[in-house]
C-alpha cells in the first residue's frame, strides 16, 4: 500500500475515511492475549537515555521538554529582577538607583527578554513538553530538531543576556524604532546585540513551529480525528502556524536593519528614500500577532485545565477552536493599532480600529466557555484553580482596557503612556504567566516524583495575585496622569510618586510569590518521566496514561476527547500493551504517522536517535552569529562552515530505509516503514518551510512597494526588461532539470549519476541566473546604498542569493548521498525535498525578477 | 523618605497630577476624548462587574443559575452577542469622533510648528504664509478660545508630542509632517512631554504650553516684537561679548546679534521663559549658571558641552546678559 | 482540502476582505473610487460567507458524526457567521465616515 | 538657627534648582558638579572658602553671594530673607557621617 496515493483522494460528504484506510480495523481493538516476553524490555532498551555527559546529546521530549521549560523560566526569573531593579529606581522622583543609560537598557532587556527569551519559547517548551503525550505519540517528529532549537535558543540567549553585565546591552526598547537604532543614533555594538538575540529567537521559533505542525497534524494517536484533539494540541497548531506567517516580518525587519547598520542600506532612512515607518509595519505585522502567539497556547492550557478540575469536558469545545482559528487570522489585521498616533490617514486607523474590535470577540468566546464549563463542574479551590481563576479575572481586567485603547482617539491619550503598561501587563500575565503558572502546578506531577505543595501554592498564588494587581493597577492612573512608559526617572510634583510607590511595593510582593514558588520547586520537583507522581487532578487526556521515556506503552485508540473518563480500563489495557505498537516494530525508535484529518494510520516512521551533531550545530550557529557581533568576522565565518558541516553530517545518518518495508503496528495491521511524496512528514514540513522562506520574500516585496509609495522621486529606471529574456529562462531551466531529475530517478534505465548530474544543472542555472540578476542591477548603475529603491531590490537579491546558496548546497548534498549509494529508487525523500527546493528556489527568482523589473518600470 | 514625597517642589508650574489631565481637559480636542474616556471606563467597569458575578455564579452560585451559565447558550450570549452589539455601537462612536478631531474646528487657525529634537522642541510660529516670524524653544504660547495647527517634524528620531490637558498625543517622524490641532479654552499653563522614546535624557524632555486671555497674548506678542534694547549693564554687556566669543553662538541663536547658530534652542527669549534644560529646571541666574557650567551633570547625554572652564565671573555675566534676553 | 476550505473558509474572505480593503485605502484613499470598491468587494465577501454558512449548515445537517467533513462543517459555520461581521465592521471605516 | 525650618529649607533648594550647581546627600537629581558638594557643610569652617561659616552670613550669602564675595560663581537666588535662614537652616543639618 503506498499511503501517499491514497490520502490525496478528495473523500465525498458521506464518507468516513480520509485515506482509503478501512476503520473497521480499528474494532480489533483492545486487543487480547499475551503478550510476547522482553517486548517492552526492547522498547526500554530502543528508548533509553544517555547518561552523565552523553546527556547533552538527548534528543527525547521528555528531556529536551524539561530543559527548555527550565531555561525559559530562568529567563523569566532574570527579566524579573531587571523590573524589579526598574522599579525601586522608579519608587521615587528623581531617583539614583540606576543611571539613565542602563535604566534604558534595563527596559530594553526586559521587554526583549520578556517576549522573545521567555515568553515564546515557554509556550514552545510546553509543547515540546507535553503535545507527544497529549497525542500519544512516542515523540515529536523531528526530536534532532527540537534539540538544536533547544541549544540555539540558550546558548544565544545567555550570550545575548550577558551583554547587560558589560553595559552593551539594546537601549533601542524592545521594539528598537530606527532611527533611533540606526548607527547614526546608536553607533556602538548594543542594537547588534538586540538583533543576535532575535535571530536566536527566530531560528528556534520556525523550527519548533515546523516541529509542532507536523506533529499535531501527522502523529496524532489512531482515531484522534480532528474534533477529538485535546483543545491544546489545537491551540498549539494555530500557535505554530502563526508562527509560520508572522515571524517572517521580523526576520526581514531584523534583516533589513542590520543591512542598514553594518552595510549602509537606507532602508529606514528618510533622506535617501528609506522610511522608518516601514520597520513600524514589518515589526508590528509580527508583533501584534505575537501578542496572541504568546495567548494562545496558554488559552488551551487554560481549556485543558478548567475542564479537568471542574470535571467535565470543555462547554463549547467547538466555539473555543473556532475562537483560537479566528483569533490567528484576525490579529493579522490590527498591527497598525500600535501606530495610531503616527500620523497614519484617518481612513486607515479607522480600519484598524475595526480589526481590533473584531479581534476581541474570540477572546470573549473563550472567557465565556471557561465559565461555563467552571458552572457545570464544580471544581475544588485547589492551586490551579486558583491560579486559572485569578489569571480570568485579570485577563478580563486586560482585554477591557484593550478593547479602550483600539477606540482611536482614546489611544491617542493614552498611547505610551504608563496606562499602556497596565494594559499590556493585564493580558500578559492574566494571559499567559497565571495560566503558566496553573500548568506548573496541574503538569509537575506527570514530570515530577513528587508533586508541588499546596501549601505553599495558596502563597504563591495570593502573593503574586495581590502583587499583580497593587503594581499594575494604579498604573493606570498614572497614564492618567500622564506619566510617559520608558522614562527613567521623574520630576516630583505630580503625585506620580504616590502611585509609583505603591506600584514598587506591588512588585515586590508580586516577587515574593515568586520566591516561594522557587522554594517550592527545590523541595519538590524530582524529575522522573517513570514512576511519576501521576494524575493528581483527575484530568482525562492522554498524557495522563503510564508513560516512561518511549511515551506510552502501546498508542491507544482514540474515540473520545477525554478517554481516561470515557474508558476507565485504557489505562491498564495500554499498560499491557493491547493497542497500537505495543513494543518497537522494527528495533529503532519510531511513531505512528497518522493523517491529518481523522488521524487514520499512514505509515511508521523510523525516529533518530541521541546525537551529538544537533548540540554542536547549535553550539556553532551560536557561535557564528556571535561572533559576527563582537566584529571577528573572519573566525565567524569559520565558525558558521563548521555549524554547516555539523547539520550535514546530523542529516547524513537520516533518511535511511529499514527492512522490513512494512510492520505490523498491532493487530496485524501493516503499514510502511519507507513512504515517499505528500504524506510524508517530511514533505510536509519542506513545504511549511516553504511557506516561511516564501512570508520572508513576501515581506521584502512590501517593502519595495511601500517605499516606492512613500518616496517615488528616489525610483531610478530598472534595467532594460529584456534581461528578464535571460533570467526567466534560467531560473526556469533550473526549476525544469529539478523535476527532471526527479523523473529520471524513478526510471530503472537511467544510470546511478543521471538524476543527480540533473539536480546539479538544476543549481548551476539557478545561481547562474543569481549571478546574472545581480550583475544586470550593478551595470544599471543603482548601488544598494544610494535609495530605499537600492536597499528593497538588493534586499531581495540578498533573499534570493541565500536561498539559492542553499539550494546549491542542497543539490551537492544529495549527489554525495547518491554517490553513496544512499539514494533509494524510485523515489526518495532526500531527493524529493531537494527537488521541492530548488523548484521553490527558481520560482521565487522569476518573481523577484519580475516584479523590481516590470513595477513600477512597466506600469 | 514618605512626608517629603507629596512635597510640592514647584520645579515647574503647571504641573500637576490631580485630577489626572487626561480627564480634566482644558480644551475641545482633549474635552471629547475626555467624555469618551470617562463613557470607556465607565463600560469597562460594568462589564468586569458582569463577568465577576458570572464567575461568582459559576464558582458559589445556586444550582438553577450555574445550569443556566453552563452551556453554549451562555457562551453564544455573553462571547458573541453582548460584545457585538456594545462594540458596533463603540466602533460608530469611535469613528466619528476620530473623523471630528481630525477636521478643523472652524474659525481662522493660528500655525506653529514644532520640532522634536534630541532632547527639546524647536518652536516656530508661522505666518499666513507658512514662514516662521518668531523662533523660540520649550515653550508655545497661545491665545485661549482659538484651534491652534501645529506642524510636527523631527530631524532626528522619533518623537511624539503630548500635551494630555490639550489633545491626544501624534508622533513626530523624521521625513514626515505630521498636523495636530490643540486649542486652550482657559488661560494657564498646561505641562507637555515627549511620549516616543528618543534615547539617551527622553525623560527629561518636557515642554510648556501657556495659553494667554486673547489680550494678554496681543501684549505679549507685540511685546516679543517690540525692538529689542541693548544689553542693560556692564555686565550683560560682557556676557554678549562672551556669547560670542565663548562659541555659544556656535549653536545658539540671539535674534538681532550675530550669534545665528542652529544647533541648539534659540536664546532670542530664553529670559523670558519658565524653564531650563526643556521643562525640567526653573529659570533663574543660579539654575542658568549650572546649566552652562555643566548640564551634563544636570541632563546626563544631552547636546551641550560642560563649560566648566569658565571662571565664574564669566559665567555670572553670560547668566545675567541671557537673563536679560526676554 | 475540501474539509479545510469548509473550516477556514470564513477566516480566508475575511483576510481578503481585509488586504483587499486595505489596498483600496492605500491607493486611493476617501475618494468615491475607494468607497465603491469597498462596498462592492463587502458585498461580495458577504455572499462568500453566506454560501459557506450554507454550505456547512446543510453538510453538518446531513453528515454522519464521524465522517471526514461532517465535524469541519459544524465548526465552519460559526467562524462563517464571525467572518460576517468582521467582514461588517471593517467596511464601516471607509463606507461611514 | 532660632525660627528657622530646615524642611522648608530644603523644599526651597529644590523649588530654586540649587542643586543644578551643588550635590545634596537627600536630593538625588540634579546633582550639580559646578560648585562644591555640600555633603559636609555643617562641617566646613569657610563659605566659599573666605567667609566664616556663621549662620547670619550663611544666610545672606545664599541670598546674594556676590554681595559678599566678590567674583564668586554663584550668583544671587531669587529668594526672601526668611527664605534664606530656612536654607541656611537646612543647609545646617549635612553632615559627614
Amino acid at each position: 500500500m503506498n499511503a501517499s496515493r491514497t490520502s490525496g483522494a478528495v473523500p465525498p460528504a458521506a464518507s468516513v475515511s480520509e485515506t482509503g484506510f478501512d476503520p473497521t480495523l480499528f474494532d480489533r481493538f483492545p486487543t487480547s492475549g499475551e503478550r510476547p516476553e522482553g517486548e517492552l524490555g526492547e522498547l526500554e532498551h530502543v528508548w533509553r537515555a544517555p547518561r552523565g555527559w552523553g546527556l547533552l546529546t538527548v534528543v527525547n521530549n521528555n528531556y529536551v521538554g524539561i530543559f527548555y521549560v527550565g531555561a525559559a523560566f530562568l529567563f523569566f526569573l532574570l527579566a524579573g529582577i531587571l523590573a524589579l531593579v526598574m522599579r525601586v529606581q522608579l519608587a521615587l522622583p528623581l531617583n539614583g538607583v540606576l543611571p539613565q543609560e542602563t535604566y534604558n537598557q534595563f527596559f530594553t532587556m526586559h521587554g526583549t527578554v520578556m517576549m522573545f527569551l521567555f515568553a515564546v519559547p515557554a509556550v514552545e517548551a510546553l509543547g515540546v513538553l507535553l503535545l507527544p503525550q497529549m497525542l500519544a505519540a512516542r515523540d515529536l517528529p523531528f526530536p534532532r530538531l527540537s534539540a538544536y532549537a533547544f541549544w540555539a535558543y540558550l546558548v544565544g540567549g545567555l550570550a545575548f543576556f550577558a551583554s547587560i553585565f558589560v553595559g552593551l546591552a539594546p537601549n533601542g526598547g524592545w521594539f528598537m524604532y530606527p532611527p533611533l537604532t540606526s548607527t547614526a543614533y546608536s553607533p556602538g555594538i548594543n542594537a547588534d546585540f538586540w538583533l543576535l538575540g532575535i535571530g536566536f529567537i527566530e531560528i528556534s521559533a520556525i523550527a519548533g513551529a515546523i516541529e509542532i505542525i507536523v506533529g499535531v497534524l501527522k502523529t496524532r494517536a489512531p482515531g484522534m480525528s480532528l474534533d477529538k484533539m485535546p483543545i491544546f494540541a489545537w491551540a498549539m497548531l494555530v500557535f505554530a502556524g502563526m508562527i509560520i506567517i508572522a515571524f517572517p516580518a521580523v526576520i526581514f525587519g531584523t534583516l533589513a536593519l542590520e543591512l542598514e547598520r553594518a552595510l549602509n542600506w537606507p532602508f529606514f532612512d528618510p533622506t535617501r528614500g528609506g522610511d522608518p515607518l516601514l520597520w513600524q509595519h514589518l515589526f508590528w505585522f509580527f508583533g501584534h500577532p505575537e501578542v496572541y502567539i504568546i495567548f494562545l497556547p496558554a488559552a488551551g492550557l487554560v481549556s485543558m485545565m478548567v475542564a479537568a478540575l471542574s470535571r467535565t469536558p470543555l462547554v463549547g469545545y467547538r466555539l473555543v477552536v473556532l475562537a483560537l482559528v479566528a483569533t490567528a487570522f484576525i490579529s493579522f489585521g490590527v498591527w497598525a493599532h500600535h501606530m495610531f498616533a503616527v500620523g497614519m490617514p484617518r481612513l486607515s486607523v479607522g480600519f484598524f480600529s475595526a480589526a481590533s474590535m473584531a479581534v476581541s470577540v474570540p477572546a470573549g468566546i473563550q472567557v465565556f466557555a471557561w465559565i461555563a464549563t467552571l458552572s457545570v463542574g464544580r471544581p475544588r479551590y485547589q492551586t490551579p484553580t486558583l491560579f486559572l481563576v485569578g489569571g480570568l479575572v485579570t485577563f478580563v481586567l486586560g482585554g477591557l482596557t484593550g478593547v479602550m485603547v483600539a477606540m482611536v482617539p482614546f489611544d491617542w491619550q493614552v498611547h505610551d503612556s504608563y496606562f499602556i503598561v497596565a494594559h499590556l501587563h493585564y493580558v500578559l500575565i492574566g494571559g499567559m504567566v497565571f495560566p503558566m503558572f496553573a500548568g506548573f502546578y496541574y503538569w509537575t506531577p506527570m514530570m515530577s516524583r513528587r508533586p508541588l505543595s499546596e501549601r505553599l501554592g495558596k502563597w504563591v498564588f495570593w502573593l503574586m495575585f495581590a502583587g499583580m494587581q497593587v503594581t499594575f493597577l494604579p498604573m493606570h492612573l498614572t497614564g492618567f496622569m500622564g506619566m510617559p512608559r520608558r522614562v527613567y526617572t521623574y520630576l516630583p510634583g505630580r503625585d506620580w510618586e504616590i502611585t509609583n510607590m505603591i506600584s514598587t511595593v506591588g512588585a515586590f510582593m508580586l516577587a515574593a510569590g515568586i520566591l516561594i514558588f522557587l522554594v517550592d520547586l527545590i523541595r519538590n520537583f524530582r524529575f522522573a518521566a517513570e514512576g511519576n507522581a501521576g494524575n493528581v487532578y483527575g484530568g482525562g487526556t492522554l498524557e495522563w496514561l503510564p508513560t516512561g521515556l518511549y511515551s506510552t506503552r502501546s498508542i491507544p485508540l482514540v474515540t473520545s476527547r477525554e478517554p481516561l473518563w470515557d474508558r476507565p480500563g485504557l489505562s491498564r489495557e495500554v499498560e499491557e500493551g493491547r493497542y497500537f505498537l505495543p513494543g518497537s516494530a522494527t528495533g529503532n525508535r519510531e511513531t505512528i504517522i497518522t493523517s491529518p484529518l481523522r488521524a487514520e494510520p499512514q505509515y511508521l516512521q523510523i525516529m533518530p536517535g541521541p546525537s551529538v551533531w544537533p548540540l554542536l550545530s547549535a553550539i556553532f550557529t551560536a557561535g557564528f552569529f556571535l561572533l559576527l557581533t563582537v566584529q571577528a568576522y573572519l573566525v565567524g565565518v569559520v565558525s558558521g562552515l563548521v555549524a554547516i558541516w555539523c547539520m550535514i553530517r546530523w542529516l547524513w545518518e537520516t533518511d535511511r530505509p529499514v527492512r522490513p518495508p512494512t510492520a505490523d503496528i498491532g493487530a496485524g495491521i501493516e503499514v510502511p516503514t519507507y513512504v515517499t511524496g505528500p504524506s510524508t512528514h517530511g514533505w510536509w514540513a519542506m513545504v511549511v518551510l516553504q511557506i516561511v522562506i516564501g512570508m520572508i520574500f513576501l515581506m521584502a516585496a512590501f517593502s519595495y512597494l511601500y517605499l516606492y509609495g512613500v518616496h517615488t522621486s528616489f525610483w531610478t529606471a530598472p534595467p532594460a526588461p529584456s534581461w528578464l529574456a535571460l533570467l526567466l529562462p534560467l531560473y526556469g531551466a533550473g526549476m525544469g532539470l529539478a523535476w527532471l531529475a526527479r523523473v529520471l530517478l524513478a526510471r530503472r534505465r537511467s544510470t546511478l549519476w543521471s538524476p543527480a548530474t540533473a539536480l546539479l544543472f538544476g543549481a548551476a542555472s539557478l545561481l547562474t541566473g543569481f549571478v546574472l540578476d545581480c550583475l544586470s542591477w550593478r551595470w544599471s548603475g543603482l548601488d544598494p546604498e544610494a535609495s530605499g529603491q537600492g536597499a528593497t531590490v538588493y534586499g531581495l537579491l540578498a533573499i534570493q542569493g541565500f536561498v539559492t546558496g542553499v539550494a546549491v548546497l542542497i543539490a551537492l548534498y544529495v549527489a554525495a548521498r547518491n554517490s553513496r549509494g544512499l539514494v533509494t529508487r524510485p523515489r526518495n525523500n532526500s531527493f524529493d525535498l531537494a527537488v521541492l527546493f530548488l523548484i521553490y528556489t527558481g520560482a521565487q527568482g522569476v518573481l523577484g525578477a519580475a516584479l523590481v523589473r516590470l513595477f513600477p518600470g512597466a506600469v | 523618605m514618605w512626608p517629603r514625597i507629596s512635597t510640592p517642589s514647584g520645579i515647574v508650574e503647571g504641573l500637576a497630577g490631580w485630577p489626572p489631565p487626561v480627564l480634566d481637559p482644558a480644551g475641545p480636542y482633549a474635552g471629547s476624548v475626555a467624555a469618551l474616556s470617562w463613557a470607556l471606563i465607565a463600560l469597562a467597569a460594568g462589564i468586569f462587574l458582569i463577568v465577576l458575578a458570572a464567575l461568582w455564579i459559576a464558582l458559589r452560585g445556586r444550582e438553577r443559575l450555574r445550569a443556566r451559565l453552563g452551556g453554549e447558550r451562555a457562551i453564544w450570549i455573553g462571547g458573541v452577542v453582548f460584545p457585538v452589539v456594545v462594540l458596533t455601537a463603540l466602533l460608530i462612536w469611535g469613528l466619528t469622533l476620530t473623523r471630528n478631531l481630525s477636521e478643523p474646528a472652524g474659525g481662522p487657525e493660528l500655525r506653529m510648528r514644532v520640532s522634536g529634537e534630541m532632547w527639546w522642541w524647536r518652536v516656530s510660529y508661522l505666518d499666513g504664509n507658512g514662514r516662521a516670524f518668531m523662533q523660540d524653544a520649550n515653550e508655545l504660547h497661545i491665545p485661549v478660545g482659538r484651534t491652534i495647527a501645529i506642524e510636527l517634524v523631527s530631524p532626528d528620531v522619533i518623537h511624539s508630542f503630548w500635551v494630555p490637558q490639550l489633545s491626544g498625543k501624534l508622533d513626530m517622524v523624521p521625513g514626515r509632517r505630521n498636523l495636530i490641532r490643540i486649542q486652550a479654552d482657559r488661560p494657564g499653563t498646561y505641562a507637555g512631554i515627549c511620549a516616543e522614546y528618543c534615547g539617551g535624557p527622553h525623560a527629561l524632555m518636557g515642554f510648556l504650553v501657556v495659553a494667554h486671555a486673547p489680550d494678554d497674548y496681543a501684549r505679549w506678542l507685540a511685546a516679543r516684537r517690540a525692538p529689542r534694547a541693548a544689553p542693560p549693564d556692564r555686565q550683560s554687556a560682557r556676557g554678549a561679548a562672551l556669547f560670542v566669543s565663548a562659541g555659544c553662538a556656535a549653536c545658539h541663536r540671539i535674534a538681532g546679534t550675530p550669534a545665528n547658530g542652529q544647533a541648539g534652542p534659540d536664546l532670542t527669549h530664553v529670559g523670558s521663559r519658565r524653564t531650563l534644560g526643556a521643562g525640567i529646571l526653573p529659570n533663574n541666574r543660579g539654575t542658568m549658571i549650572g546649566w552652562i557650567g555643566n548640564s551634563q551633570a544636570i541632563k546626563p547625554g544631552n547636546r551641550m558641552p560642560p563649560y566648566t572652564v569658565l571662571p565664574g565671573e564669566d559665567l555670572q555675566a553670560l547668566a545675567a546678559y541671557l537673563e536679560a534676553q526676554r | 482540502m475540501r474539509a479545510w476550505l469548509l473550516l477556514l473558509g470564513g477566516m480566508l474572505v475575511w483576510t481578503i476582505h481585509f488586504f483587499v480593503l486595505y489596498g483600496l485605502g492605500s491607493l486611493f484613499g476617501t475618494t468615491p473610487t475607494a468607497r465603491i470598491g469597498t462596498l462592492l468587494v463587502t458585498l461580495a465577501c458577504l455572499a462568500a460567507n453566506l454560501a459557506i454558512l450554507v454550505t456547512c449548515m446543510r453538510i453538518a445537517r446531513t453528515a454522519d458524526r464521524e465522517s471526514v467533513l461532517g465535524w469541519p462543517a459544524r465548526l465552519g459555520a460559526p467562524v462563517a457567521v464571525l467572518s460576517i461581521v468582521s467582514v461588517a465592521w471593517q467596511a464601516f471605516p471607509a463606507l461611514f465616515t | 538657627m532660632p525660627e528657622a525650618d530646615p524642611a522648608a529649607g530644603r523644599d526651597v533648594v529644590q523649588r530654586v534648582g540649587c542643586a543644578s550647581c551643588h550635590v545634596f546627600p537627600d536630593i538625588s537629581w540634579p546633582r550639580g558638579a559646578l560648585g562644591p558638594n555640600l555633603g559636609d557643610f555643617a562641617d566646613q569652617g569657610l563659605i566659599g572658602g573666605r567667609v566664616p561659616n556663621r549662620p547670619d552670613l550663611l544666610a545672606a550669602f545664599v541670598r546674594d553671594a556676590p554681595a559678599l564675595i566678590p567674583g564668586t560663581t554663584m550668583p544671587a537666588m531669587p529668594i526672601s530673607e526668611r527664605e534664606s535662614r530656612d536654607v541656611a537652616a537646612y543647609l545646617y543639618t549635612l553632615r559627614d557621617r
